[in-house]
């Protein structure tokens, strides 16, 4: 324990070891043992006790005097922690694949992955249905009672909610749609009915 | 100098007016002419040897001074670039203008003003090397004054949101309606199951028919929903179930007119 | 100016702010504007107001919040760089050239090159500017709107953090050159003109 005048040689007032030390610890690139500290602060100063009155004096403060090791460091306070992390949202519209599939799903739902890659013509990447469910737009519905138990897809409430839609059958209908003029032509008979059960269909059925 | 091209011999190196000390501190300049950042450079140096304030420097001293610096590096056969050459020539000319009465119908800046612009433009030097000595005798950071120096990054947590309107919904539907009309303007997959594919793929299959299964069950995944595709699959299918019949791999039974026909494997005696 | 009662969204505690600015303050190595400490703060907090509290608290002690520029941020204080003085091995000193470049950019800037060569007497080398770029002391400025449009050059705040100003009127003597007009670009107006007899007499005297 550093007595000041008791001490064969003087060193600086305390206050003033402190600040030296503040300063010291905060320049450092990692944490400093109390040696370290004492090598570097003039003769006669009181490493430990300096150290000691620093971390008291951060006590409750934004950052901390915190022991790492044999050494000490400042580090921001744990409570706020939050500050060093920032959330970014970015906005992105959704990929067309994407859309396309979230457009299949919202009109035939239940429907299942085969379904809409037969509406779509193209396979549907397993990243796409994750997209949408990670955005809680859709989720799996009642497995299909056909070999092999397929999947469904539904859309969901907060599908609903996004879109502003009371329910799935306040989705415009391909006659809004083309009065809408977002449908150019008359779709063939057969196909402008969505039909979820078609795949219950028999198989030599029309 | 750039800014007074107006060209004038070099004087001859008359220099009446400095004495031998003079001459020497000459000499020793132009030894060291390397040194010197420039004719600019040169004078700051000859003007602080006559030991008073800059801005009570004489500046027809000055140009004595100069004129003996480019004498010296005549007698010590020393080659000076020519941009000493032309501030040389500039203050020779200064020089007589200064001794001269003026002239009533000179054109330009007179004697004293092109003195003035001299003395102006030294100072200036000098001024900007006071604070550029006055800047580096700063406590710098990182050398006297520090930053922290284990900085804790903020880690940026990027989400990314999708976004889509009922509109962009609507119009993905409708292009997909749109495409269908046009379908067969499109090449597309062609709805059909080629035989050849419907047998190997039940090949595959048929070792695990211990049990009598019906044909549909064998019907890939994706061709059992579209009526195009299911049709096509289903000839194909059973097209590969009479081969493999024919070929004494599998069995085939229906047990009626249209009732679903199913196969087994063929069980090896 | 922050007055909580009359605030609409009220924003963390007083101190609570002053907290969370010496935590970002503290972790960051650059200076943060005001604009970016509140962006990271709560609704409703004050940061002009937290980083003047928490300069205040600094005085005297072994770091310091200091201006820099347009931002702040915490150093170490000046008088304990006998303590802290570490022998930069790795920079070379600058060159004359490079130190008079520099004065002269952070003096008169916005400046070219030609008005760089003009104060000098020589030409400026193109080592001696990248040299200050590369140390992020000097950065392009707006071209002037001259003939030829040239670039110019203007001081960064990297260089102001260097050297511990907290802005460009903050560069030493600033003030004794401006009212000598040596920072302008040619002689003041009414410069008395010396007599050949006189030439002793102070050029800039009236």
């Amino acid at each position: 324990m550093y007595v000041s005048g008791d001490s064969l040689f003087t060193g600086p007032p305390e206050a003033e070891q402190e600040r030296m030390v503040e300063a010291m610890l905060f320049a450092a690139s990692g944490p400093l043992t109390p040696a370290e500290i004492g090598s570097r602060l003039p003769e006669g100063s009181d490493p430990y006790a300096a150290v000691e009155r620093l971390r008291r004096r951060y006590e409750g403060r934004g950052v901390a005097l915190v022991r790492i090791g044999d050494g000490w460091a400042f580090r921001t306070a744990e409570d706020l922690a939050f500050l060093l992390h920032r959330e970014v949202v970015e906005t992105r519209p959704l990929s067309r694949a994407a859309i396309e599939t979230l457009a299949i799903i919202a009109y035939h739902q239940p429907v299942t992955r085969a379904e809409i890659e037969e509406i779509r013509g193209v396979a549907v990447s397993k990243g796409t249905l994750d997209l949408l469910m990670e955005r809680n737009w859709v989720r799996f519905g009642r497995r299909r009672q056909t070999p092999g138990r397929p999947a469904t897809f539904v859309a969901t409430e907060a599908f609903l909610d996004h879109f502003g839609l009371a329910g799935p059958s306040d989705l415009p209908g391909l006659k809004e749609l083309r009065e809408a003029g977002l449908l150019d032509r008359t779709p063939p008979d057969g196909v402008a009915a969505p039909r979820p059960d078609a795949a219950q269909a028999s198989i030599f059925e029309d | 100098m750039r800014d007074d091209p107006r060209r004038f011999d070099v004087p001859d190196g008359r220099t009446g007016a400095l004495d031998e000390a003079g001459r020497s501190v000459a000499e020793a300049l132009v030894i060291d002419v390397d040194g010197f950042e420039g004719p600019l450079d040169l004078l700051l140096t000859l003007a602080r040897t006559q030991k008073v304030d800059l801005r009570r420097v004489s500046i027809l001293q000055l140009a004595e001074q100069y004129l003996a610096f480019v004498e010296a590096a005549k007698r010590l056969r020393i080659e000076l670039a020519a941009d000493w050459l032309v501030m040389a020539a500039w203050l020779a000319f200064l020089k007589s203008r200064l001794l001269l009465p003026p002239e009533p119908e000179a054109v330009g800046p007179s004697a004293e003003e092109m003195a003035a612009r001299l003395a102006f433009r030294l100072q200036r030097l000098e001024a900007m090397r006071e604070v550029g000595a006055k800047l580096m005798a700063r406590p710098q950071l990182g050398r006297e004054r520090f930053a922290r120096g284990a900085p804790e990054a903020v880690e940026v947590d990027r989400t990314v949101e999708h976004e889509a309107t009922l509109l962009d919904l609507m119009r993905a539907y409708a292009r997909l309606k749109t495409r269908d009309d046009y379908a067969p303007l499109h090449v597309g997959r062609e709805p059909v199951l080629t035989p050849e594919k419907a047998l190997e793929r039940l090949r595959g299959l048929i070792g695990d028919a211990v049990d009598w299964t019906t044909l549909s069950a064998f019907l890939p995944d994706d061709w059992t929903t579209e009526p195009r595709r299911r049709r096509s699959a289903v000839a194909a299918t059973f097209a590969a179930a009479l081969e493999l019949v024919k070929r004494g791999e599998a069995e085939l039974r229906q047990d009626r007119h249209f009732a679903d026909i199913s196969l087994k494997r063929r069980s090896l005696s």
